[in-house]
């Protein structure tokens, strides 16, 4: 197991300077400093302030090794990434550390609920269709499992903006507010699109876990030495079920903390998938990188944790 | 004193094409204590259907249509929920054909035996674990008290196979219905497998039907045998006039099949044809239209019972007729 | 691994020729996956088959007789020995040398569905290996062979449309039998091709496979747990234990008079239907040990009835016997 | 039904009720805390963060609406007024040009007594215990430095290296800080006082401090209003470094502005309230132009109830408090503005034809008592020829000239305006806006009336009759570049070339990205394309600069993207641009006019005309047309609001109540049947 995780991990290493790599080549190469310069000043800017702008940001120097072996952008940002420095924006100088710090606040208190809410509710849901299963109110949930997942996360967002928020006025159609007082308001909806959008599948995926479970011998032998129906589903079929809804539960963990990228971006949170979005549409070079590398990273941690959790609750798993 | 089982007109139904289609057609057969009775046929015949049907455990959408199952005095089918899940495991129990998958593979073996025991018995953990390790060791498990913690997949098929049955005789139960308990076997380890049934049965008294598709299996273990075909008992006996003496055409082609009877370099007799399935059963004699004996009637009527010394009793028109010997 | 000559190989010169063949599965451990050990799932088997004749691979699970089947055919790479069909050695051959000897040695497997692309029609089951390897002019003619290969295998022409699925066990089993004599094999390996079907239908079967012997003179090597069909069908036998043959013979003799302690006992666990009484033969005791780990010595040493110190430490060579060899050491003419 | 029926049935309803109940409880669209209402508050949407309130750094329009309201300028411009006035602001009085002996020109500014700055910890490193301190005139001196320190990068070096010894001083700097690595650790003010002063940047006193300049450059006096002139205190740079806990400056900015920043979650939400240290109203009593409310306007602006005596000679501001939220989309924003939660909005081009029918308001928004106020921007739109290309410019001659006349005969901006900005601008006959001097509504550009015989006619003389270029026999070919390459992009502008394809000319569109774009403007590689300058403050200059010479993009890199070159032209401009205006500066401006219309570089398309709605609750409303907020003349009326949006936002509650009961009527009966069927 140990040497499992090191093994991964050593992967996950390489991933991840990949990944380095590639964004190196991306932001760097691809789109020189001097673009990202005239793209942050502005055309009207003299070649003095371009100059200036690149010095503040460390981006005066030669991109490659060959060019300069002591001090070049390659060998920087690496150093950077993997020390965690993430430097300065390039949109406007502000450090990115304090933009993340800031983004994590509003971005957990979407994800977080969003995520518990969705297992709280898609777990039982998708138990309570499979123990009726082949019945209509199985047929029903099923039918209204595929349409919810059928449609765009845009149409809900809008939808609900338009329905809930303009005809219905339950809640404000969108914005955050860090105060507790408020708060619960303005992520209600964003939250209630999250989970439309979201639960549809995860509650057919576990019921389908959990019918193709209940239809093992086990689940026979269970029946045969006189287990009621509730011991059955919530002894023997939900433990086993557990295994593949854990792995999907817990794959989800790291991403809590990227943000809901298009939640936010169209509710107005300011979350870190709202500083995603701005970096983009911002052309704030440094913070889209260090939005992706920190993506891969999580990426990378949360194919670890899905594996180690899965030789954790199944014990005829072992990682080696 | 009565039989301790009695099943009559028993008929288990599923539905298709908005009709129900039987797939246990009015099997009838009494189980005297202490006596080994197989089911015999081949797959698909109902005989795992019928013993499902004992437990009424029939899976959905199937369902028990008519007939009586009488245990010891008591209708089984009309027992509540709660009742018949006293029967289960308590009075009757069952192993599987499957041990790689009749265990839940996420519960150590040794647990799945106390459930058993704790779900009909009020007796403390430490108690009920003692008995398992008991039972672990009387079914010939090494290391019983080791074997007790280890998952279903730390064990080989036989010993997974013991652990069903320790859980199975648990209990005690009056009855013990083994599904194919040797088929996913390995000879040698079927040859320890059915050793064990004999020893339990010779040292408990137990009770036990017995459900296979191997005339061998029978011929080593039951003391009677009911042969099913297509849902229904074709001929049932004391093991041995079936098997030596056949009289169903049926029986007689499974007994001369068997490729380790025939003499090399001789053509295997052959049933000619395949098993219909269930919504494709002729109404009258379902051997009908694979009967090398068949007569103008046998696929319109329902042979009557003709029955021979020692209860030996067959469902054929053509013996009936004394057409057949 | 043993020098000893085979006495079996005298007469003509056999159709294939197995000689030393070994498949070890690696196993590996650690941050960098190193390889700590292997499974000898195959460990120096020598088989024979003369043309037109059957070898029966006998063994229970997990001794490796799936394994040989497969790397004969180089649907697994092994890891040492030769297997010489027609003398021509298939494992040293390049891929593109290996084609034609594809079509000469086909394969059977137990699960037909498995083995049977659902998507496809019987008709292009049963053709795909005439057009690969060249037989038959066109569709049409394909077509017909088709047609007369079901009715050789007893199925209905007309339903050459038909998709697998729509097929029993054993029909569906006569369309894998029917595609591979479509390339027109010399030899047919049977990986356990009745042991899913049911007594009635696997008769069919066998006769089926026996005319068909007689009738184009194939050779098979049929690869069963089922000591029954053995009986039936083979000429010679093979038992397998843990990788090795420990028994080799002539099939009749052998199983009148099994010399190897594994052989006796695999014979006597096999239940019958015959009325020999009382018949209580203490069956072998415990499991088959794991493959990765077998005893050494004689694999068989820890569930053999007549085990003797020398067992435990050495590791018997093939001894001839009258029917055959036996890798015991109780069949050692020096004793 | 059954014991287990009757739980489940029991559970479900007691879960159902309990979720219904707390989300009543918690049901409002109202994004503000209860608190709010009654107070004056203006609320207002943001797009865009804005990236930098540094006010030697900002810029941007979205900036400018903070720190137009948080940092005072020596000089502001009149609420009301058009052509745009500057009235004193810090200023005791707007500064002259004085002509000093040695030919300097001398701008001295006066500060009005007693400015303090908004209180702010960083006067700590003042003194312990001090929360606020005078603004004294070297604070913008000091703010001058920083627009010179290149570690700053201000954008507003070019208009301040006007003023005498500018470019010295960051020489100098610069030089200093290369030669002494320990200088660079040194606190800014520290180090712009070791490199010493500013030639033409004299402090006289604590209120006074005078602009030297070596040459006319009137301009200047519209800098004094831009928030970069705003004084800057040293400690708020020392103490804003990032370091210890402490922002950046750019994110806590320091003022004396009436409003001051309370809460900058610059992604979020941004609260500006009343600085109660200014000095407008801390002396409500010294009633000067930019701390009371305006009595005279421009014609109209009494009848839009702009002057209504209530606030006429009011003291400043009204508001106490301005909300601003984030709102990245359109269509949420412009819902919230309906529902009253924002007081003004644009409009989305999604509800446009809903809003605005024959460019007013639908009786339906005019119902709901929105109100719609329009003004042309000082955003001027042109088709331009770069005249370094051999057909369409200098090089072409007289031939050249007139294929460019015939050209912009052709172009119907009415047309275009309503086809592809729903009527939302003017047709430009020249560069100046109405709202600048130096405007004429008489004149007419004889070449910007569409007449395509005449068009042919010129087309003639220049030598392509009927558009084929007698060189290949085929129409002449022309590429019109453009870095947008949308859909709606490629729409506008094959409008023009439709335009001219019927007078024979064959003009293809060449659509690169942005970025390519703007390379090929760099390197002169364009031929005809579709620009447009905004103007950074309201003189003529600001707009004429566009062909002079010294503005060439690819020679020197200015916003002459036409590479025009005239020395007539640029002799006249800087006359034109040394003066203030009078009459004299109007003949040269006619001038130079005439040059244009004769040499035709560019087609005068229109000036932008902004729409923008707000609720009837806001007073005191005209839109500016540049970027300066003049919020403090805003005012509002709670009372109607909190009434107008309670009643337009009631929670309609029975779809909610419907769906429980719906999914509970249709689930138990299943369950109950069966939970039977098992028995």
């Amino acid at each position: 197991m140990l040497a499992y995780v090191l093994r991964r991990l050593l992967y996950g290493v390489v991933t991840v300077l990949g990944v380095l790599l590639f964004l190196f080549i991306l932001f760097f190469s691809v789109a020189s400093p001097d673009n990202m310069a005239r793209r942050a000043v502005g055309e009207k800017a003299s070649p003095k302030v371009i100059e200036n702008w690149k010095k503040e940001h460390g981006y005066d120097r030669p991109l490659w090794p060959w060019q300069d072996p002591k001090s070049n952008l390659l060998f920087d940002h690496f150093r950077k990434a993997l020390t965690f420095e993430f430097g300065k924006s390039d949109a406007d100088s502000a450090p990115i550390v304090e933009r993340l710090k800031a983004g994590a606040g509003p971005s957990l208190t979407l994800t977080v609920p969003l995520f518990v809410l969705g297992v709280l509710i898609g777990v039982p849901l998708s138990l309570f269709v499979a123990f009726f299963r082949n019945t209509y109110i199985d047929r029903m949930g099923l039918v209204l499992c595929v349409v919810a997942m059928s449609v765009s996360i845009l149409l809900y967002i809008v939808g609900a903006q338009f329905l809930i928020g303009k005809l219905l006025k339950w809640f404000p159609i969108s914005g955050f507010d860090r105060s507790i007082a408020v708060i619960a308001r303005f992520v209600a909806m964003p939250i209630v699109v999250g989970l439309a959008a979201e639960l549809g599948a995860e509650i057919r995926l576990y019921r389908t876990v959990f019918v193709e479970e209940t239809s093992r011998d086990y689940v026979r032998t269970a029946r045969a030495k006189g287990c009621g129906e509730a011991r059955v589903m919530g002894r023997h079929v939900l433990r086993n079920a557990l295994i593949p809804v854990l792995t999907n539960v817990v794959i989800q963990i790291p991403f809590l903390f990227t943000g809901a990228l298009l939640l936010e971006s169209f509710f107005g949170i300011p979350g870190l998938g709202s500083v995603t979005v701005d970096a983009i549409q911002g052309n704030d070079f440094s913070t889209l990188r260090t939005m992706v590398y920190i993506g891969a990273l999580l990426f990378v941690v949360a194919q670890i944790l899905t594996d180690v959790s899965y030789a954790l609750v199944d014990p005829r798993v072992r990682l080696e | 004193m009565p039989p301790l089982l009695t099943v009559s007109d028993l008929t288990t139904t599923f539905p298709s094409d908005g009709r129900r289609v039987p797939v246990v057609d009015h099997v009838s057969f009494t189980i005297e204590r202490g006596e080994v009775f197989a089911l015999v046929g081949e797959s698909g015949c109902g005989k795992s259907m019928s013993a499902l049907s004992l437990l009424r455990l029939v899976p959905k959408p199937g369902r028990i249509d008519a007939g009586s199952i009488v245990l010891e005095g008591r209708d089984v089918l009309a027992l509540s929920v709660n009742e018949m899940r006293a029967v289960r495991g308590f009075d009757i129990a069952m192993i599987f054909q499957e041990p790689m998958t009749s265990l839940n593979p996420v519960v150590p073996c040794g647990a799945q035996v106390v459930e058993a025991i704790r779900l009909h018995e009020k007796v403390t953990k430490a108690a009920a674990r003692e008995r398992t390790v008991a039972l672990f060791k009387r079914v010939g498990i090494p290391d019983p008290e080791q074997r007790f913690d280890a998952y279903p997949h730390q064990l080989s098929g036989g010993l997974k196979q013991r652990v069903m049955i320790a859980m199975a005789l648990s209990t005690h139960p009056k009855l013990l219905i083994a599904d194919e308990p040797t088929t996913a076997l390995d000879v040698t380890i079927q040859a320890q497998i059915l050793e064990l049934l004999r020893d339990l049965r010779r040292d408990l008294g137990m009770t036990i039907i017995l459900i296979t598709h191997d005339l061998g299996v029978v011929s080593e273990l039951a003391d009677r045998v009911a042969v099913m075909y297509a849902g229904r008992i074709v001929e049932t006996g004391r093991t041995r006039d079936v098997i030596d003496a056949p009289l169903h055409p049926y029986t007689r082609g499974l007994v001369r099949s068997i490729p380790a009877r025939a003499p090399r370099g001789v053509r295997l007799h052959e049933i000619a044809g395949v098993v219909p399935p269930p919504t494709e059963w002729p109404d009258g004699c379902r051997f009908a239209n694979r009967c090398p004996a068949v007569l103008a009637y046998c696929a319109e009527r329902v042979p009557p019972v003709e029955t021979r010394e020692r209860d030996h009793q067959v469902w054929c028109h053509a013996v009936t007729a004394g057409l057949l010997p | 691994m043993s020098a000893h000559a085979k006495p079996v190989a005298t007469q003509a010169s056999p159709l294939l020729q197995v000689e030393g063949l070994s498949t070890w599965f690696p196993i590996k451990k650690g941050v960098f996956r190193k390889t700590v050990g292997h499974v000898r799932a195959v460990d120096g088997v020598d088989l024979t088959i003369e043309a037109g004749k059957t070898l029966a691979l006998v063994g229970e699970s997990g001794c490796g007789k799936t394994t040989v089947g497969r790397s004969i055919l180089r649907l697994i790479p092994a890891r040492a020995g030769r297997v010489l069909f027609e003398g021509t050695d298939l494992l040293a051959l390049a891929r593109d040398e290996l084609h034609p000897y594809r079509r000469k040695l086909q394969i059977v497997f137990q699960d037909p569905m498995a083995s049977l692309n659902p998507r496809l029609r019987v008709r292009e089951i049963v053709s795909e290996g005439m057009r690969s390897f060249g037989i038959g002019a066109s569709d049409a003619e394909r077509g017909e062979r088709v047609a007369a290969l079901l009715e050789r295998v007893k199925l209905d022409p007309r339903h050459m449309t038909r998709y697998p699925h729509e097929f029993s066990g054993g029909q569906r089993q006569r369309i894998c039998i029917a595609r591979a004599l479509a390339v027109e094999p010399e030899l047919l390996i049977c990986d356990e091709a009745v042991s899913a079907l049911d007594v009635s239908i696997q008769a069919q079967i066998l006769n089926l496979l026996r005319d068909i012997q007689q009738e184009l003179g194939l050779a098979y090597l049929f690869i069963t747990h089922d000591l029954g069909v053995v009986r039936y069908l083979a000429d010679r036998v093979a038992v397998m234990y843990l990788g090795r043959v420990v028994e080799h013979g002539d099939t009749e003799a052998l199983m009148a008079a099994p010399q190897h302690p594994y052989t006796q006992a695999l014979l006597a666990a096999v239940p019958t239907i015959d009325p020999t009484g009382a018949r209580r033969v203490v069956p072998v005791l415990g499991d088959v040990p794991s493959p990765a780990n077998p005893p050494a010595g004689c694999h068989f040493h820890t569930r053999c009835p007549k085990v003797f110190d020398r067992c435990r430490a050495e590791t018997p060579p093939l001894y001839p016997v009258a029917h055959g060899d036996s890798r015991c050491f109780l069949s050692d003419p020096a004793r | 039904m059954t014991p287990v029926a009757r739980r489940w049935t029991s559970a479900l309803g007691t879960l159902a009720i309990g979720a219904l109940a707390s989300f009543s409880a918690t049901c409002t669209n109202n994004p503000y805390p209860a608190a709010d209402q009654g107070r004056k508050v203006l609320y207002t949407a943001f797009e865009e963060a804005p990236k930098t309130l540094d006010p030697q750094v900002s810029y941007t329009t979205v900036e400018h609406a903070f720190t137009g309201n948080i940092f005072d300028t020596p000089l502001e411009y009149h609420f009301l007024k058009r052509p745009y006035t500057l009235i004193p602001g810090m200023a005791k009085s707007i500064p002259v040009a004085e002509h000093l002996p040695d030919g300097k020109i001398r701008y001295r500014i006066e500060f009005l007594p007693e400015l303090i700055y908004a209180d702010d910890p960083c006067f700590e490193l003042g003194g312990a215990g001090r929360k606020t301190r005078p603004m004294v005139a070297k604070d913008l001196e000091f703010a001058y430095m920083r627009v010179a320190d290149p570690k700053v990068v201000s954008p507003f070096v070019d208009p301040m290296s006007n003023v005498l010894g500018f470019k010295e001083f960051i020489e100098r700097l610069e030089a200093r800080r290369k030669s002494d690595p320990s200088f660079v650790t040194k606190p800014a003010h520290e180090q712009y006082a070791a490199v010493g002063p500013i030639e033409g940047i004299v402090v006289v006193d604590d209120a006074t401090l005078d602009l030297v300049l070596d040459h006319p450059y009137p301009q200047i006096l519209y800098w004094l209003a831009f928030p970069f002139s705003t004084p800057v205190p040293w400690e708020a740079v020392a103490y804003y470094n990032g370091k210890d806990g402490h922002p950046l400056i750019q994110d806590h900015p320091v003022s004396t502005g009436p409003y001051t920043i309370t809460h900058y979650d610059k992604q979020a939400r941004i609260v500006l309230e009343v600085n109660k240290n200014w000095y407008g109203y801390r002396h409500p009593e010294w009633k000067l132009p930019a701390t009371v409310y305006p009595s005279e306007g421009e014609p109209g602006d009494a009848e839009m109830g702009r002057l209504d005596a209530a606030y006429v000679g009011k003291p400043l501001p009204f508001v106490e408090r301005l909300e601003y939220r984030r709102e990245k989309e359109d269509i949420p924003r412009f819902n919230k503005f309906l529902q009253g939660y924002y007081d003004a909005s644009g409009i989305v081009k999604e509800s446009f034809d809903k809003v605005i029918a024959n460019g007013q308001l639908t009786p339906e928004m005019a119902e709901l008592g929105i109100r719609l106020e329009k003004t042309i921007e000082p955003a001027f739109y042109y088709l331009g020829f770069n005249m370094m290309d051999k057909t369409v410019g200098h090089g072409g001659g007289e031939k050249a000239r007139l294929l460019r006349q015939a050209m912009s005969l052709c172009v119907d901006t009415k047309e275009w305006l309503r086809l592809f900005l729903n009527g939302r601008g003017v047709p430009a006959e020249y560069m100046i806006p109405s709202s600048i001097f130096g405007y004429e509504a008489s004149y007419q550009n004889p070449y910007r009336k569409v007449d395509l015989d005449k068009a042919r006619a010129v087309l003639v003389e220049a030598g392509y009759p009927g558009g084929i270029d007698p060189a290949t026999g085929k129409p002449l070919r022309l590429t019109f570049d453009t870095g947008d390459t949308t859909v709606d992009g490629i729409l506008r502008n094959q409008f023009f070339v439709d335009e001219w394809r019927q007078i024979g000319l064959d003009i293809r569109i060449d659509a690169t990205n942005y970025n390519q774009f703007q390379e090929k403007l760099k390197k002169g590689a364009h031929q005809v394309y579709f620009w447009g300058w905004s103007a950074d403050y309201p003189d003529p200059e600001n707009f004429l600069f566009l062909l002079d010479t010294a503005q060439g993009r690819v020679k020197f890199g200015g916003p002459n993207d036409m590479n025009y070159s005239n020395p007539e032209y640029d002799r006249l401009f800087e006359l034109m641009k040394a003066r203030d205006n009078d009459d004299e500066r109007m003949r040269l401006i006619r001038e130079l006019r005439a040059i244009t219309e004769h040499d035709a570089p560019m087609i005068d398309l229109m000036f932008n005309e902004a729409y923008s709605l707000r609720h009837q609750w806001v007073k005191n409303v005209k839109p500016f047309g540049m970027s300066t907020p003049m919020t403090k003349y805003r005012d509002v009326e709670p009372e109607i609001r909190d009434a107008t949006r309670l009643a337009w936002n009631h929670p309609v509650m029975w779809p909610a109540y419907t769906l429980a009961i719906l999914g509970i009527a249709v689930t138990v009966p299943g369950i109950v049947t069966f939970l039977r069927e098992r028995q």
